[in-house]
């Protein structure tokens, strides 16, 4: 028994309706119930779609149900599409959402009942339902639509708490930056529209690959605005500002949407656009070119943040960049492979803030913590399998995506190399300030208040069951994709996703392997550098208690700051964007608005009542008045037709 | 001079005579129930232009229900006689009392003037016009829309009338 | 026209017309006997033999009285309303058939004062002329008690006539026309050889609805709040004597001849009796004397509900007009429409 | 001629009340009586349509007369309603003195 494609959106959806509505009569116990019904029966759905596709070959499943638009030239159905790109996300975002719906109902348990519980699950059931539209879809248009839901479920979750300034603030921030990148992918479409009159992506596709050579020359701007779109929701660098505010939303929602599965929404979309992308080899540079300098970026920044959940954003933000990275050297799989392994780990990491979080009740500056190993063992534990996951130590998942990224840009040539060497020294940063936090959380004393300390204790099992589980995931996530020199054929996933890179007439797809030793060379280098990385963190940490990284910054304070403050790169912005619009809008409201339309209006308005001030005299209140100027008019009527005989 | 104009003419001088009793009366009862005998001799008037049907409703519903009505509602407000006082407005009286008198004139002008107009295509058998099942034929396949129509106004103006004249209690 | 023709045409008017207010004699002495039955009591007895010149002595008595006008009511609409009361009782009956057409040699005689083809549309007419009577009285008495009985009347007449009308309604559909000698047409014969094809078996809920609004219109009671004793002295007539009083009677008791015979007409068959066919002047006769027994049966249950049941309060014969018997009489009419119509498709 | 009656004679008593109506309905002070006369003057345009349609033959006069009274009888309903609020408030009939709604 499989469900069909349509009804593994529209339980969320029902699911947000139920609770949008009758939510806040019903108590938190039916919204804990629906909501993580929801969830669960859409995995469950969903799964019994995957696992025969597992088995399968491969090939596409296309479901319509119907017309949609049908204007001029463009048609477009309400279709569904599933093959081995939406089967993936489908089968880790259902599952991961699962366990964070799971985890939201111990982590939001003290929320206040009027109201804002069940608005949380509505809004987190509205955006699974987003998330699966953009998964399923077979055209542009309607991933789109899901594009935008994901988007304003974003702004309604990270603005979750409104009424704390800087919520609304950081909700309206990612909703202004993200919709830059989907100006991009508007225009995107438009002109994939004009180029190719259709939508759809198998008609698109098909076009594109059957002859690169009539539609390459456009492909370049198409792809070019597509990658804009999801550098908006992915998070790159210019447009990554917004992610890190975006922590001020409940930590399930950072989990979820902020770390598992949409922001990786842009990769997934450069993944299923990579047709199009193969045949513009100067944006794939670009996209590599940006997916590294995003990575090391956002891994310097995050070296020098306080704030647990702001080193984890910039962390994701540094993967999303290896993510892009792998796709821009033509690696879709293995990208789309470390989406899937990066959902597991982040989450899991992100989960356990969170259970720190609820533990430090609501504090998560790492400065105040210490020594949380003992009063957290599972968070603990959880957080340093995950943590060692994102490192790249193997065998756990993040090594073997992270470790096939690095190869293929390797092996890419040219450019690559330079791509490999930044992402290598990207991955020992990373485990240096993934280690610093975990050594300044769960190591060395507790440096908060005492009230703090009295109060730590562990998260209920709504809350750690969750954790376990996925860091089991991050622990086994990474095994279906061994290499090649571990196991023959052990990339099982690659060859799942392969059917995806559609073959391009006159695009010989063959590259030459890596030998061996030089593989084997890669892996060793960059555990090593990883393992540097840890131990570095480790020693200075939560061996000296931070005795030598406080003596660097004293000695470059400027530098110091300007990590610290994010290299004001939101100043920046301000400087460059805001104040210009700012001082636009001033000039329309005080000049345009207020002098030229009001006073057209205000004049005009002036004429009327002047005009009104005297005829107001025959208005007369009387109603024979009325009537006798009726009579009048109808004897001169009357007069006329005599006249005329 | 024909029995059936005999009797037609004299219905219609008593509604004449009656309407403007109607008008010139001061008591509104009185004033409603000349009005009733008008609408009496027009009912007559009616049956003799072959329309007994049009008539019947004539006599039930204005004079057995919308002029019951507004005696109803004279008894329950109590409105007897007005006292006599002067206008206040003897413009407005010349004017409409003028207006009056040319628009008569026009009026019997045009009726002369169109004296040869006045279709007068010999009707084979008008008296077929009296059967009310033919005339219900016409009304319910033809004008059926216009009656649903009706209906709803009729409903509409229940309810209307329901929400204006009910008191408002103030709580 | 022959003045033979003439004669019959006035005789076909006038006996109906003087019939009628003599009716009100017996009618008020059964009404009495009745009631002193219901009551057990004897009644009156003393004035001829059980009493039956009793009535005749009180119409001697009424023409006799001084006829008081009170001082300040308005003289033209206090001498108009009993006279607009008996108006429209008696016209009333002008469209009744009381019997077939009597044929004697070639001449065709219909007992009927005019067989109009919008006869029952033409009753409803007169009835709604009716509550004129009753209003103008209230108003031109200038009595508070007359005026408030004045008010109860319209509003009693207006709200009852409508569901009167819809229930009437059914029985114009049955029968596709306005003509009562159709409707008398269309319920002779039988179901099933023994169940008269009468209108009531088939509407027994519109018989039922016409049958109490009828009550309504002739102001008896339960219903005859225009005139109730405890509360409003008498009613609309509080101010009137002698015979001026005693027309106001006769119209009541000519409304509620009226009244049973058109319900005789409507929903029993009027004049016919299934396997009974008239044939000549004797069959015509007797006939006749069908339709007067099947209205004598409806006068007697007047009488029997008047003695019987208590006068209803004011709200609560609104309520029922409005919210129970006219709803019903819609529904009475879907039902009466579902039959039609199946009957059309088979 | 319609069985004998001239159409004139329908026309010429139409066009008769119909001026008594204006009269009315201009010159009386008193709210009733101005209804009345609109009243009065719905029927003398009835009376036109009747002996038009008599004269054609047509029944649409006495269709359009049958819509006429339905519509007559909203019109008397909802004004009356209106008529009984006004007068509960205003505690007159004068139209002159029902003046409110102006500047």
């Amino acid at each position: 028994m499989s469900a069909p494609l349509w009804l593994i959106p529209v339980i969320p959806l029902a699911g947000f309706v139920v609770n949008g509505l009758l939510g806040t009569r019903l108590g938190k116990r039916f919204v804990s119930v629906v909501a993580c019904g929801a969830a669960g029966l859409v995995t469950i759905a969903a799964y019994t779609r995957v696992i025969p596709f597992l088995s399968g070959d491969g090939a596409p499943i296309l479901e319509t149900y119907g017309s949609w638009i049908s204007v001029g030239d463009l048609s477009l159905d309400f279709s569904f599409r599933l093959d081995p790109l939406s089967t993936l996300m489908l089968a880790f975002v259902t599952f991961v959402a699962f366990l964070i719906h799971i985890y939201a109902t111990g982590y939001m348990h003290h929320e206040a009942t009027d109201g804002g519980y069940a608005r949380f699950f509505a809004y987190l059931n509205l955006f699974l339902f987003a998330m699966l539209l953009l998964v399923l879809a077979e055209s542009f248009v309607l991933m789109f639509v899901g594009w935008e839901g994901v988007g304003l479920c974003s702004y309604l979750l990270v603005g979750y708490y409104f009424w704390e300034g800087y919520a609304a603030e950081a909700g309206r921030k990612a909703f202004v930056v993200n919709r830059i990148g989907d100006y991009g992918f508007l225009l995107g479409m438009f002109a994939i529209f004009t180029t190719f009159g259709s939508l759809n992506y198998t008609e698109v596709f098909s076009k594109a690959a059957a002859d690169p050579a009539k539609f390459a020359p456009g492909l370049a701007i198409i792809c070019f605005c597509l990658f804009v779109g999801a550098m908006g929701k992915s998070a790159q660098v210019p447009l990554y500002v917004w992610l890190p505010d975006a922590m001020a939303g409940p930590t399930p929602v950072s989990a979820l949407i902020h770390a598992a599965t949409m922001v990786t929404a842009g990769v997934y979309m450069v993944a299923r656009c990579n047709v199009l992308f193969r045949l513009a080899p100067e944006v794939m540079l670009f996209v590599a070119a940006i997916g590294c300098f995003t990575a090391i970026f956002s891994g310097i920044i995050a070296v020098a943040q306080n704030d647990l959940k702001k080193v984890l954003a910039y962390s994701t933000i540094s993967q999303l960049g290896y993510m892009f990275l792998a796709c821009g050297v033509g690696a879709f799989t293995i990208g789309m492979f470390h989406v899937m392994t990066h959902a597991f780990f982040k989450a899991c990491l992100f989960l356990g803030a969170g259970s720190v979080m609820h533990a430090m009740s609501g504090d998560l500056d790492v400065r105040h913590m210490g020594g949380l190993k003992a009063k957290l063992p599972i968070t603990h534990a959880t957080f340093l399998i995950a943590a060692l996951a994102i490192c790249g130590i193997p065998p756990l998942a993040g090594f073997f995506s992270k470790d096939a990224i690095l190869s293929a840009s390797f092996e890419h040539g040219g450019y690559g190399r330079v791509f490999w060497a930044v992402a290598l020294f990207t991955a020992g940063l990373t485990a240096f300030y993934m280690f610093r936090v975990v050594s300044l959380t769960f190591y060395g004393r507790f440096r908060g208040t005492h009230e703090q300390e009295h109060h730590v204790h562990e998260s209920p099992t709504s809350m750690t069951l969750p954790l376990i589980v996925l860091a089991f995931l991050s622990i086994v996530g990474g095994w279906v994709g061994l290499p090649a020199v571990i196991a023959e054929n052990g990339n099982r996933i690659g060859r799942f996703l392969s059917p995806i890179l559609v073959p391009i007439a006159g695009h010989d797809a063959v590259h030459e392997a890596l030998p061996h030793a030089t593989e084997w060379l890669l892996m060793a280098v960059s555990v090593a550098v990883a393992a540097a990385g840890i131990l570095l963190a480790w020693k200075w940490y939560a061996k000296e208690e931070g005795r030598v990284p406080a003596r660097i910054a004293a000695a470059w304070p400027g530098l110091y700051s300007l990590v610290a403050d994010k290299f004001r790169i939101d100043e920046l912005y301000d400087f460059l964007f805001v104040r210009p619009f700012e001082w636009i809008a001033r000039f329309l409201w005080k000049v345009v608005d207020v002098l030229i339309i009001d006073g057209v209006l205000n004049a005009g308005a002036f004429l009327v009542e002047l005009t009104g001030d005297f005829l107001r005299f025959l208005q007369t209140g009387n109603v024979r008045n009325y009537a006798l100027s009726f009579l009048i008019g109808l004897v001169a009527l009357l007069l006329l037709v005599v006249g005329a005989f | 001079m024909s029995a059936a104009r005999i009797v037609f003419d004299l219905a219609m001088v008593m509604a004449i005579l009656f309407s403007g009793l109607m008008v010139i009366n001061r008591n509104p009862v009185k004033s409603v129930l000349a009005l009733v005998v008008a609408f009496f001799g027009l009912a007559i008037g009616y049956v003799l232009l072959f329309s007994p049907f049009i008539a019947v409703i004539q006599v039930i519903v204005y004079a057995g229900a919308i002029l019951v009505l507004f005696l109803f509602v004279l008894m329950l407000l109590n409105i007897g006689s007005q006292p006599h006082e002067r206008s206040g407005r003897p413009i407005q009286t010349l004017l409409g009392g003028a207006s009056v008198v040319v628009f008569a004139a026009l009026l019997l002008g045009t009726l002369r003037g169109s004296g040869s107009r006045i279709p007068s295509l010999s009707p084979e058998n008008p008296a077929a016009l009296s059967d009310a099942g033919i005339l219900a034929r016409t009304l319910f396949s033809g004008y059926l829309l216009h009656f649903e129509a009706v209906s709803v106004l009729l409903l509409a103006a229940l309810v209307g009338a329901f929400v204006l004249a009910r008191r408002v209690r103030r709580a | 026209m022959t003045a033979l023709d003439w004669t019959i045409v006035a005789l076909r008017v006038a006996v109906p017309a003087l019939t009628l207010p003599v009716l009100v004699i017996p009618l008020t002495w059964l009404e009495r006997r009745g009631a002193a039955f219901i009551q057990d009591r004897v009644g009156p007895n003393r004035v001829g033999p059980f009493g039956l010149l009793q009535a005749v002595a009180d119409m001697i008595k009424m023409f006799t009285k001084e006829a008081v006008t009170p001082a300040h009511a308005d003289r033209t609409l206090y001498y108009l309303a009993p006279c607009i009361a008996v108006f429209s009782a008696l016209s009333t009956f002008a469209v009744v058939p009381i019997g077939p057409t009597l044929r004697i040699g070639a001449r065709e005689i219909p007992l009927i004062g005019a067989d109009i083809n919008i006869g029952i549309l033409y009753v409803f007419a007169m009835t709604s002329l009716s509550v004129y009577g009753l209003v103008l009285a209230g108003w031109g008495s200038n009595n508070k008690f007359s005026l408030m009985g004045g008010i109860r009347s319209s509003a009693q007449m207006i709200s009852y006539e409508l569901a009167m009308t819809t229930a009437a309604a059914g029985v114009i559909l049955a029968a596709s026309s306005f003509r009562l000698n159709d409707i008398i047409a269309m319920q002779q014969g039988t179901w099933l050889g023994f169940i008269p094809r009468w209108n009531v078996f088939i509407q027994p809920l519109g018989f039922l609805i016409f049958f109490v609004s009828a009550f309504a219109e002739t102001n008896r009671l339960p219903f005859d709040l225009p005139e109730a004793e405890p509360e409003l002295v008498a009613g609309y007539h509080t101010e009137y004597s002698a015979m001026r009083f005693g027309a106001f009677q006769m119209a009541e008791y000519v409304n509620v001849v009226v009244a049973c015979a058109i319900t005789a007409t409507l929903y029993f068959g009027g004049w016919s009796l299934p396997g009974f066919h008239p044939e000549g002047l004797l069959g015509v006769l007797l006939s006749v004397l069908v339709f007067t027994v099947k209205t004598a049966i409806f006068i007697c249950v007047f009488i029997w509900v008047r003695w019987t049941l208590p006068r209803f309060r004011y709200d609560q014969l609104m309520t029922l007009g409005w919210k129970a018997l006219l709803p019903l009489a819609l529904v009475n009419l879907f039902w009466v429409a579902a039959l039609e119509m199946l009957r059309l498709r088979s | 001629m319609i069985g004998g009656i001239p159409l004139s004679d329908v026309l010429l008593a139409s066009g008769a009340l119909f001026c008594i109506g204006i009269a009315g309905a201009l010159l009386r002070r008193s709210a009733i009586q101005i209804f009345l006369s609109i009243e009065l003057m719905m029927n003398a345009a009835n009376l036109t349509l009747l002996g038009y349609g008599a004269s054609l033959p047509s029944r649409e006069g006495q269709i359009i007369v049958f819509f006429v009274i339905a519509i007559a009888a909203a019109e008397a309903a909802v004004g009356l309603a209106i008529f009984v609020a006004l007068f509960r408030h205003t505690e007159t009939i004068d139209v002159n003195k029902i003046h409110l709604l102006k500047w």
